[in-house]
């Protein structure tokens, strides 16, 4: 992608806050929340597909830095009573610093080694949030103050929402600028050949760092928005149901495109919902229904939900 | 001082059932590509097929041993036919495309839990009655129980048998073509998707024989397949290449697992396999058996 | 002293020598064209100036400047710029977006949230600059296809815009017309023939398709196992023994 | 009706009426509503299933007979997977969408945890369905009513009571899990070892996904402790029986937490070993061992209910809150709201022939059971030892 991003993609955004504003008026907390919940998603699936989708890395070390981005924010607030405005930029500025560490040994790793390393350090970091008492409060789980943002008190759905739909917003504008850059393109060019990359000039080390460093970024800021309208975070959230949860909504969406994203996290994030409507003796079914979602749309769509709007990509 | 023997002892044991989990995902990466995150539930499956055989169909144990694993076998060689052919079939790129894969197997693994999950029988913990029944075998202060044996021998023999299937057999030598070439074995005659079947199969089936082993040892739940992700550490020591390596992964971290645990803390336990990844990775960016990753030819 | 130069390059591969004190001289603004057996270490040459590997020995001095310790996404920004013999697309990305990608070196940092007018300029000249480039090899009407839904022709060109794009001092060809029509190739050779004596930029072809080499080279070197076994004008290569020894020897051992 | 229709119809709602709300909420002349819930998919399917089915069919049993003074109870079912996310977004959904009076659902603590905050503010009574972890009754808070079939401080608490006034045992080893249930149960465990005069002489917390128990097991035997206490969950559970039995260890009595053993005779068949069996003690919270009638009361009921269904080793888990809420009802009369329900659950002191002790609670105690008995089971008969272990509202906290 080049060029800068077309203004209908502004007017979506704008027309995301001004619905931010006005929905907590309108509408049962019930669906605030469901509204608040997909945001989040939506800001983690983005960042993840950054890598997964974009860069090609397959990495999965993304629901740690969630994590660190849900304690970071809300522990610099409780213990540090640091305002939301400054802990969550802080927060997320930790979980891409720590995305850096990770990333310059796993960047020299590929395919399997590279997930299965990330992968690992994914559970060591739900281990330390399941087992450093003293800061986490383990596995009693952290109950969370209300967050504070210029002043607020933001500790419901309803007070929250606006906040969410601006920094989702945010994020969404920077995602459009940054697809259709210069680094845009050289995270893609990896995707598609690495040699084809570096014979053009790219760093492809350092792009791919910076990559992972993005990535963490967003699922830091991803962790920030939770403590928004969450009161509660456990440890054993964060583990590899959450990541199994993004990269349906990855796949299903469609990798690499952000329209992909958000189909992924809408149509997933509200299948429990709609479940609900579902005879209750299927419910018992969803387990399985699930995988075999999961394995029809890799073999159907394999450029998910997205790519059967937009036109194919190879011959 | 027997703290330790004993600890090393049981580890042993313990890591070759984890060994046995990380063949059968090697060979099939090694052949076809495809991180089974699905693994585990081959395990769990394996377990049940043999419960259902043994307490339901009242089946001798060694009619159950053959049965149950051919059940396996047949089931990862038809999602593969079913589903992997057709992932497989329309590369998006001429890279190894990892998440497809990843995606289709972990639906895999949902799909079965989900499955077993729905017979209320398995709500409660179940145990297969072992291989070799008896009292343990004492070696002076040392104690291990026979099925520990039963593991360690059939670990052996499994690792024999494919080392010869794979080194001095028509097919295996066919299979193994098949993983480094897939046009040159298909030029000169090899049936590549019947062989890359054949390879789920038999990866499947191994998987349901770890599954036999282990559930008298670790008992049955519907979630007993994560133990895939000790597999994943001690395939990962192995290089995710080396059978050789998965063994000596499997086993090391059987007994570094009972070290930490009491020498450390029962509670670093859980993380130690993580920890072991993580650690061998940034040693040897392919393992400590494995090849040296290069890219493909340009 | 030419202006492109391997001088001693070893390779090996495990046991396997690849190339073997390998020298070769490239005169700027000819074309050079090397030639050999399949597996006689061409392309090994090109990924040793790639820097995709690194030679146990030897020298590539490109204008008086050692390559050998350069990292390999330096080499474009020094003027080195490769096609890849294996059509190695961006397959996943439109034709102009190829041929920015191989204006990488030449845009300014990386500025990805600034929407300010300096970047926009920069991306301004640039898309003006790959958009030149695709008129030139007729490639305009597929600005916004996805490179690999191309036919194989226009892949392999696209190969060729987007190392021109880097504006290159050195261009390393890896089989251009391997597999095209004869329409293709003449086309081809009008183009290499334009770069070479029009722009002035040195290339080192790869290259099957004799019809070509005869046709554009100023000069040949040849490869057999890692060796070179001759180097002379077209004429004389055409008239080697040894060439064509080598040359039918495989096809003996091929039949 | 979906969720989303219903979803619109209460928006269409509060824009024609405004949010005026004279009446409380779910309580209508003729019916109570009451939002039930609990994982009823997922892989903790197993806790939630037959115990909301056990919870329904006290409620049907209840309408059948009429009511409770004139009104029906009607039920909104949900599944929350014991997901954290989604028990928190079916807690909105009741309470925003369909208006419920109460909320009565949830077996995993953890989930209820992340909607305690919501709940408190929104003041809406929650009374827990049968999940039994101490963190979301302590620290009290006025809405949140739960642990019907104890906590882990109870359970901890008497392991180490009956060890050391009745078996007289001085040198405890406590082995749990490293979570919320490990972790209260050690401190009470522990509280009550010291308080007694023995000593703790080896704490293990493990995984609940482990593998090779022997590591542990090792540390224990080597500190060569006179009675094992554990709170396992129920494979860990028979993993530390084996070992125990491997190593012949069975002179020291081993004593689990009754989460370790759902159904005796499961477990005893799991374990394999008889002389693992020798020395074991569980604790239990039903009297529906000592009294076999209870057991076929109850699974007969079930079965009448729910024909399809054989009702698994949960079911009992989820009457004793049932009972509770419909007591609490019955005793209320006609005039309900929200606070006046929170005051009369607070005044409950329910004796039932299911329960081994009353159901309790008082200002600032929302645990409702404290007291349960132990049982020795050699693998044949399960034996209810005299005396009832009443956990003193201290000891661990």
């Amino acid at each position: 992608m080049y060029g800068a991003p077309p203004r209908r993609q502004f007017l979506a955004l704008g027309v995301l806050v001004i619905a931010g504003f006005v929905l907590p008026y309108l509408l049962p907390d019930y669906f605030l929340y469901i509204g608040n919940v997909l945001m989040t998603y939506l800001v983690l699936a983005i960042g993840l597909d950054l890598l997964l989708g974009w860069t090609g890395q397959f990495a999965f070390a993304h629901v740690a830095f969630y994590g660190l981005g849900i304690y970071g924010t809300a522990l610099l607030h409780m213990r540090l009573g640091i305002p939301f405005v400054f802990g969550m930029p802080i927060a997320a500025a930790g979980a891409a610093l720590i995305g850096l560490a990770i990333a310059l040994p796993a960047t020299r790793l590929r395919t399997v080694y590279l997930a299965l390393a990330t992968f690992a350090f994914a559970e060591c970091a739900q281990w330390v949030f399941r087992t450093w008492d003293s800061v986490t409060r383990g596995p009693d789980g952290l109950r969370m103050s209300a967050a504070s943002v210029f002043g607020f008190s933001v500790g419901n759905d309803r007070e929250a929402m606006p906040v969410i739909a601006v920094i989702t917003a945010l994020v969404l504008a920077a995602t459009f600028y940054l697809v259709r850059s210069k680094l845009g393109r050289a995270f893609c060019a990896i995707r598609d050949s690495e040699h084809v990359a570096a014979a053009s000039g790219i760093d492809v080390r350092r792009v791919k760092v910076l990559a992972f460093v993005i990535s963490a970024f967003y699922a830091g800021i991803a962790g920030g928005m939770y403590t928004l309208f969450q009161s509660y975070v456990h440890p054993d959230g964060l583990g590899v149901w959450t990541l199994v949860l993004l990269l349906t909504m990855v796949v299903v969406g469609g990798s690499g495109s952000i329209g992909g994203m958000v189909l992924g996290v809408l149509l997933i994030g509200i299948l429990p919902e709609v479940l609900r409507a579902a005879p209750r003796g299927l419910l018992v079914w969803q387990e399985f229904a699930y995988g075999l979602i999961l394995i029809l749309a890799i073999m159907f769509m394999p450029r998910g939900i997205w790519g059967l709007f937009t036109k194919s990509r190879s011959a | 001082m027997n703290l330790a023997l004993q600890a090393i002892a049981s580890g042993i044991a313990t890591g070759c059932v984890y060994a046995l989990v990380a063949l059968s995902l090697v060979i099939v990466y090694k052949s076809t590509d495809v991180v089974n995150f699905a693994g585990g539930e081959l395990v769990m499956l394996g377990a049940y097929f043999g419960l259902l055989l043994l307490v339901w169909l009242n089946l001798p144990y060694v009619a159950m041993f053959v049965l149950a694993p051919a059940a396996v076998f047949a089931l990862g060689a038809l999602f593969d036919r079913l589903t992997l052919r057709r992932v497989a079939g329309r590369k998006l790129s001429k890279h190894v495309d990892l998440v497809p894969y990843v995606v289709a197997t972990i639906g895999l693994s949902y799909l079965l839990k989900g499955a077993v999950r729905v017979v209320p029988y398995t709500e409660e913990v179940r145990r297969l009655p072992p291989l070799f029944s008896g009292p343990p075998v004492f070696a002076g202060d040392v104690v291990l129980q026979r099925q520990d044996f039963a593991i360690i021998v059939v670990t052996a023999i499994v690792m024999a048998g494919l080392w010869l299937f794979f080194g001095y057999t028509l097919a295996g030598k066919a299979l193994r073509a098949t993983s480094q070439n897939p046009r040159a074995a298909a030029l000169v005659g090899i049936p590549v998707s019947t062989a890359r079947m054949a390879v789920w199969g038999l990866s499947s089936a191994i998987a349901g024989i770890a599954g036999l082993l282990l559930a008298p040892k670790l008992l049955m739940t519907p979630d007993m397949g994560s133990v895939v992700m000790l597999a994943f550490a001690a395939a990962a020591v192995g290089g995710f290449s080396s059978l050789p390596g998965c063994v000596v992964g499997g086993i090391a971290l059987g007994v570094i697992q009972n070290l930490v645990g009491v020498f450390i803390s029962p509670q670093a336990i859980a993380v130690t396999p993580f920890f072991v990844i993580m650690l061998v990775l940034l040693v040897r960016p392919a393992g400590l058996f494995g090849e040296a990753v290069v890219l493909k030819k340009v | 002293m030419s202006f492109f130069s391997l001088n001693g390059v070893t390779m090996r591969f495990g046991g396997l020598v690849a190339l073997n004190r390998f020298s070769m001289d490239v005169e700027q603004g000819s074309i050079h064209a090397l030639i050999g057996p399949n597996g006689a270490g061409k392309s090994t040459v090109f990924n040793c100036v790639s820097r995709f590997c690194q030679p146990a020995s030897g020298e590539i001095v490109l204008d008086g400047r050692q390559l050998l310790g350069e990292p390999a996404h330096r080499i474009a920004g020094l003027g080195v710029a490769r096609t890849f013999q294996n059509i190695e697309q961006l397959h996943q990305m439109t034709v102009l977006e190829n041929v920015l990608v191989g204006l990488h070196s030449r845009v300014a940092g990386y500025v990805p949230f600034l929407p300010g007018s300096a970047r926009r300029n920069a991306e301004g000249a640039a898309i003006r600059e790959a958009d030149e480039i695709l008129e030139r090899l007729g490639l305009q009407s597929f600005r916004d296809t996805y490179a690999g839904q191309l036919d194989f022709g226009r892949q392999k060109m696209l190969d060729v815009a987007r190392a021109l794009a880097a504006r290159p001092r050195l261009l390393l060809l890896d089989e251009p017309a391997a597999g095209l029509r004869n329409r293709e190739i003449s086309f081809i050779d009008g183009v290499l023939l334009d770069l070479a004596r029009k722009q002035g930029i040195t290339i080192v072809l790869v290259e099957h398709v004799m019809q070509l080499v005869m046709s554009v080279a100023d000069r040949v070197t040849v490869l057999n196992f890692g060796e070179k076994i001759a180097e002379g004008a077209p004429a004389e290569i055409r008239a080697n023994p040894k060439v064509v020894e080598a040359y039918l020897g495989v096809e003996a051992a091929h039949a | 009706m979906s969720a989303w229709r219903r979803g619109f119809a209460a928006l269409g709602v509060i824009f024609l009426i405004g949010n005026a709300q004279a009446q409380t909420p779910g309580v209508t002349d003729k019916e109570i509503v009451i939002g039930l819930f609990g994982p009823l998919s997922g892989p903790l399917v197993a806790y939630g299933v037959d115990p909301l089915n056990a919870a329904r069919m006290v409620y049907e049993d209840i309408n059948a007979k009429g009511g409770i003074h004139g009104r029906k109870i009607r039920l909104v079912i949900e599944d929350d997977k014991c997901n954290p996310n989604e028990l928190v977004a079916v807690v909105k959904k009741l309470i925003t969408v369909d208006k419920v009076f109460i909320l009565h659902g949830g077996s995993c603590t953890a989930a209820i945890a992340a909607a305690q905050e919501y709940v408190v503010r929104e003041k809406v009574p929650y009374m827990m369905l049968n999940a039994a972890g101490d963190n979301a009754v302590f620290p009290a808070t006025r809405y949140m009513f739960g642990s019907f079939q104890a906590t882990q401080r109870v359970y901890g608490s008497a392991l180490a009571e009956y060890a050391i006034k009745t078996l007289g045992t001085k040198r405890a080893a406590i082995i749990v899990h490293d979570d919320d249930y490990g972790k209260a149960n050690l401190a009470a465990g522990k509280a009550v070892v010291e308080r007694l005069g023995g000593t703790v002489v080896a704490q293990e917390r493990i995984p609940p996904s482990i593998t090779d128990i022997t590591a542990p097991v090792l540390n224990i035997r080597a500190a060569k402790p006179d009675v094992i206490l554990s709170g396992l969950y129920p494979a860990p559970a028979v993993l530390l029986a084996q070992k125990y039995g491997e190593f012949g260890m069975s002179a020291i009595p081993l004593m689990q937490a009754n989460q370790g053993i759902p159904t005796p005779s499961v477990y005893a068949k799991n374990v394999g070993n008889p002389e693992a069996l020798k020395n074991l003690y569980h604790t239990w919270a039903f009297n529906d061992i000592a009294n076999e009638a209870i057991r076929s009361r109850w699974t007969g009921m079930y079965k009448k209910h729910f024909p399809e269904r054989e009702p698994g080793p949960f079911m009992v888990t989820g009457l004793p809150s049932v009972l509770s809420v419909v007591d609490t009802l019955q005793r209320m009369g006609r005039d309900l709201t929200r606070e006046k329900f929170v005051d009369a659950m607070e005044k409950l002191d329910l004796k039932t022939d299911t329960m081994t002790g009353p159901l309790q609670f008082g200002p600032g105690r929302r645990d409702a059971l404290r007291s349960v008995v132990v049982i020795k089971y050699d693998g044949v008969t399960q034996k209810v030892m005299p005396g009832l272990f009443t956990w003193n509202g201290k000891d661990g906290t």
